[in-house]
């Protein structure tokens, strides 16, 4: 096929648009963590943004979408993005194949980054490197292989025919499993359960949480892969999961705490943006607002419940993104109509097709016990080396200043309070104690 | 010379400045504090969990004055900080053995 | 008409440039007002994203869009979308009409959201939800059918022929005045005229207004409904008039204040952009330079004079929003040319069309007489059933606390100063006495 | 040629995301300055985009681009925009002239904001004015169309023949070499080399990193002028080397300093940003990331030079852009590859045109000549006339005060501590001794 | 009357808070500050610089009690706040003339 | 034992530490606070209106020294925040009756 010049314009947008939710994550996080660990929070954003695109470019694209004659994992004929130019590929045939790899990449930015909500406030920076490398190369290459490239999960003959239209499986069960095992293997934060561990700028959670929505758009109406109106459905269909979903957290919490809170819609909305993922191009309007609702109620529920069983998931990324990709995988396999979607056969329980649940279930069951466990042994081998856990007195501190020897917000008064740069001429001898706090 | 401390609430500011200033206080510093007290704090809601918060936002005031004045800025400061609320907050006074200007270098009275 | 995939692409991304102007109003306003309000505003602003979405996909669309052979409102044909699919709509015959009532779902949201600013600092939460629901579907949706939807103040034979390009009376005007009404059924602030009440983060402010710039692009350019000559007309008319509100507003009141501001600049860049709307796909670029300029200039004059009539317009959408889109609606009226838009007769006073004016001055004046007894209405049936006003008590406290038990910032001490998550295992009897403030 | 709806979508898009990056830079300047000088940072970006956009429409456009004949400097013809409309111009045959124009308007806009990082927190506000006004007509309007608009650097019969795919030379060098002119005439700020002089919010220079990225994306693959298979190249260049920049710094400042920092990593993005700029549209992908590279590492020594010779580049300009650019336009000599961008001829060094290399060599030369002394010389003349720094007093109570009278943060209960709005009733006769700090 | 003053360690706040209230203090003011002395600071990396940083995030506590309390207070605030580690903090005592509760005028002990 | 209290301009802070270090001063604890006094405010604008500002940004220092070093102490400060507009700010003593280090326990002179 042709390249669409209106199909090309879409899809640099959203992949410029999903690349934008990273940052977004990363004011989401950091506003939800003390101050003393806002950069550090940031910082796992930010940096996943770096690395993984960078790996993403030798060995993460091909191992996910290099054409290999299996199902398990991508060929090499993209290392280094070789042949990836301006022709395009067979998954997107109207567009040029380096676009169509770039917006892959931002997808491969984000899921790792997600997972660092699970563990705020207490992950070594040079464990969360290694870390890093690792997930991405063998935990999301792979799984979006599995959905996505060919592999064993996804459509096509003679594999398991799981829908997933923008990552509700591969993006966020994944990351929130993964989460799940993190929090397991790297434990609480020292005072969890006894101090309130309180959001330092609520102000910036929404800024946040207004980007991943923004960039939501790009994410999942991009995944139409074209300008048309199958784009048009993902994207309406999101923004009304997102709607409902925010409705549907602030109702239950109105209910029962009687009140509704800022951070509770930014993350309903969040959850709806969860949830819809995988449905956004396979269902009705209607539907996506029953997701979202859905998911609204459900991720408010997995939440709560945290509280009770003493589970320290800092930021819930287990009750957001792994039990809203949950619902929203699950209910794709209820609702999905080939009306929306244009694939044949691509109907849900209501449709007539009962079979479409069990597919998702295998497909969310699959990519759980692979994640979970694969995420495990990666945190062992990564604590073995580097060590994954910040010291007890680096963690009082704050990630900030232990590990990376920065202070987020100075006042105009402290900016006199210290001594001059080292370097500049100072000689005076009282500053030569030099104590560093950032154990690198 | 005595220092007049007085913990009170954030929006009763302006009007005991002002008080203070007609009544002829020169000058004061002022503090962001959180106050524990009788007036309870509020509750918090972050994500299905409620949470105590048992500090209230107040400002402490720092008058430095002659003890022949210290008096009227109590009797100042407990009228126009007064609401009749739990909260409305302390007055305490203190004696200071010296007070300097840092631009003159005067001394005691002079200094204010 | 075959849909075109360039157009899709541009309006898909117009339509996610005009969601993202919400929470960019959340930010503006969050900023203008004072600390312990600042949640309370931009929920304001976040929750009508919520709600008037799914209002929107209920009801409000085929109430303004529908259908209906009458001048007045629309059918219901389009109640909880149903046919609003992949196909092309009438009044957008090359983009799916899923599409384009996304993309008024987001002038639907936007334009309430911009009352709350008038009232900023003393609503009631559960009041402004119902005001919400009832002013949508109320007032927005017949206002928006008589402009656009086929009504009797758009184009068309028979009908009054007013030129509105992409909101200047439909939202500015109309939330203008809705304002107006708030203030006075609402009442002043307490303290208003005697303290000051200062913005309490202008960077934030100014984070906000650079959002709402960028997305009005798609805003104004996206109101072409297509990606041609007619978008990028529009699209330099609305940076140009934004340019130059933003010059006039620091030029008086450099002259007047013996300083140009911050919150100048951005407040002027607001007046710009309000009062080009009407006129952006009408006019040449110099006449938007000129509207801009008046626009920055009269903005400055309403604004000042607030002071002095002791009418406490918090954020001063009255003087910005309602006097920006008069300025705008009229002289959209003097300016506008068919050579820009290429509909015959689109001519103002300049072009010897001077009935334009009047068209416009009629179009305006229903609107505004309209709109102002509706939202009185409003509020009252608002009042009686919920209340409208917080207690003198809440407005103390702030909205952050009494409407919604958060606090915008904690500083890394307070993070410890609060007692145990409730539930998660605390039993200190010294817990106990737990004093609601939120009225809720 | 026609115009295609698909290009125009995009370059609609582009101008957009471009004119977003200047408020991205006033955040990202504004955090790094001290609290007392973040508002007087932030306007100096803010008001360029007022002031010079209007610049642009009289007569800035017209002679960079305007027809000339000569390749000094462009013509008359697009005075006021006259002309400038729906209908293609022959340097971006696909899309509405009008657009192309906005697109270049937004790169005159940034270009001048960036050279106020180097003398942030001493600029008087009125000498800005008269120097942004002086300097968009002076230098940025020739130096483009030397490159870009017909000029005897770019491409074409006789001209040098400089590759510069988005502006490393035009907008990255040349405001580099201002901010070094600037530097020198303007002097260090009081206490600089003896205090800490910190930034005030690293979250807020976070998210202006995050909107230039993101923004960046429409710079440089907007720059193709069309949505096609260049534009994908350019963008995935574009993102690989911003990563592999924030990789190359952050490796640098690892092993220097023991610590990898959360401004080092946003640092070392823009330095590989600018470095790309110029390649683009001309090198393979694994270019791009040694491109990046490099300029992570070469910027990151740049800027430590500075504290070694006592140069108060406030916000490192010259190290960032000024290097990063000359690295960005020496490597696209060595790396550049027709293949890429379909230009024949457009090869470097690597490919066997090592002319390519003298050719960049000469339009750096000649930007970095012309650039320093004009500006050197519109400095003296705005400081004859108005100013161009602050007095001493105003330097230490800091610019948001004493340019524009404005406090950018005010905590809850300072709210109170003011008087009433002169005009608002107040007759009290303590608040008759006002006292103007601002200078105006 | 006594105005015990304390720095203490942030992290320590609430367990001092706890701890006070429970031997009957009703009240007391806390403010944040920053703390200079044996405790050093810490670097701080800037754009390949370095920069040394002396002062240490601290909260000062400031409670109003009976003559009999002070000791009381001392000892309890010295038993939580203590880590064992420097830059514990300091606890310091000074008379208070009077003190006056602002909502009703109360003096001396009933102020408290 | 003595508590010297300090309020300066917030840009002679470091300066003043560190000639209070150079005399022999462990520690001193530091607070933001805002002054009013001679010193006038300043004018804001904010949307055409203009509101005057009578707070000034200060720094407060507290010193706690034995008696003997607390004339060295207040001329050290004063020498150093000294720039001879109006603003310097004020230094003044209070007595400490009881000082403790919370770390060792320590008490008067050894706790500072
Ligand atoms: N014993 C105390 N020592 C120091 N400050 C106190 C003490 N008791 C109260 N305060 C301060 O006074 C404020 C008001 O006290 P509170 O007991 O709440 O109300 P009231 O003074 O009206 O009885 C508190 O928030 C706190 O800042
Ligand atoms: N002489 C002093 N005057 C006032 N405050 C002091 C003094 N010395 C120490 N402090 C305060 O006590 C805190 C802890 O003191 P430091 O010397 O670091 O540890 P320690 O008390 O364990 O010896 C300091 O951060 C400071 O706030
Ligand atoms: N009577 C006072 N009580 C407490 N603090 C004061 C008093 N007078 C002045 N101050 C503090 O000292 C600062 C400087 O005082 P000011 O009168 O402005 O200048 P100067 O000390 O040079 O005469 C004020 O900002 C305030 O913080």
């Amino acid at each position: 096929m042709e390249i669409s010049s209106g199909d090309t314009a879409w899809m640099i947008v959203s992949t410029a648009l999903v690349m934008f939710m990273t940052p977004g994550l990363a004011l989401f996080y950091g506003g939800l963590v003390r101050g003393k660990n806002v950069l550090g929070t940031i910082m796992q954003s930010l940096f996943a943004l770096g690395l993984v695109s960078i790996i993403w470019f030798v060995a993460g694209y091909t191992l996910a979408f290099g054409p290999s004659g299996n199902t398990l994992i991508g060929g090499l004929d993209f290392l280094f993005l070789r042949d990836v130019g301006a022709e395009p590929f067979a998954l997107a045939p109207t567009i040029p194949h380096s676009v169509y790899m770039a917006f892959q990449m931002m997808f491969a930015v984000i899921t790792p980054a997600l997972i660092t909500g699970a563990v705020a406030e207490r992950m070594r920076f040079r464990g969360y490197v290694l870390f890093l490398l690792m997930w991405s190369l063998l935990v999301y290459s792979p799984v979006a292989h599995w959905v996505w490239g060919g592999g064993f999960l996804g459509l096509g003959d003679g594999n398991v025919g799981a829908l997933d239209f923008a990552g509700g499986t591969v993006v966020h069960i994944n990351a929130g499993v993964a989460a799940l095992a993190a929090i397991f293997y790297i434990g609480k934060r020292h005072g969890f359960g006894k101090e309130a561990i309180h959001p330092h700028n609520i102000p910036m959670v929404v800024t946040g949480a207004a980007i991943l929505w923004f960039g939501w758009f790009g994410f999942n109406a991009g995944s139409a892969l074209a300008s048309n109106g199958l784009a048009g459905a993902a994207f309406i269909n999101t923004h009304l999961a997102t709607a409902a979903a925010m409705l549907g957290w602030l109702a239950v919490e109105w209910i029962r705490n009687k009140v509704p809170t800022t951070i509770g819609a930014a993350t309903g909305a969040v959850g709806g943006l969860v949830a819809v993922t995988p449905a956004a191009g396979f269902v009705e309007p209607w539907a996506a607002v029953v997701i979202g609702l859905a998911a609204g109620m459900i991720c408010y529920g997995a939440v709560s419940l945290k509280a009770k069983i003493s589970f320290d998931d800092s930021l819930d990324v287990v009750g957001v993104h792994m039990v809203g990709g949950l619902v929203g995988a699950l209910l794709t396999g209820i609702f999905a109509t080939e009306a929306i979607s244009g694939i044949e056969g691509a109907n849900g329980l209501l449709y007539g097709n009962a079979a479409q649940l069990g597919k998702q279930a295998i497909a969310v069951g699959v990519t759980i016990g692979y994640s979970f466990l694969a995420t495990l042994f990666i945190l062992k081998v990564t604590d073995m080396l580097v060590g994954v856990r910040v010291t007890h007195e680096e963690e009082l501190t704050g990630l900030d200043l232990s590990q990376h020897a920065e202070t987020a917000y100075t006042t105009v008064d402290r900016g006199t309070v210290a001594t001059p740069p080292v370097g500049a001429g100072s000689t005076s001898a009282s500053h030569s104690v030099v104590q560093r706090t950032a154990e690198g | 010379m005595k220092l007049v401390s007085a913990v009170i609430k954030p929006f009763k500011l302006e009007e005991v400045k002002e008080a203070l200033r007609t009544t002829g206080i020169q000058g004061m510093t002022v503090t962001e504090v959180s106050g524990f007290g009788r007036q309870r704090g509020h509750t918090e809601v972050y994500r299905g969990a409620e949470y105590q918060v048992d500090f209230v936002p107040k400002v402490k005031l720092e008058v430095l004055c002659d003890d022949s004045q210290s008096e009227h800025v109590i009797e100042t400061i407990m009228k126009t900080a007064h609401t009749g609320e739990v909260g409305d907050g302390k007055i305490w006074v203190v004696d200071a053995s010296q007070v300097v200007r840092i631009r003159t270098g005067e001394m005691g009275r002079d200094a204010l």
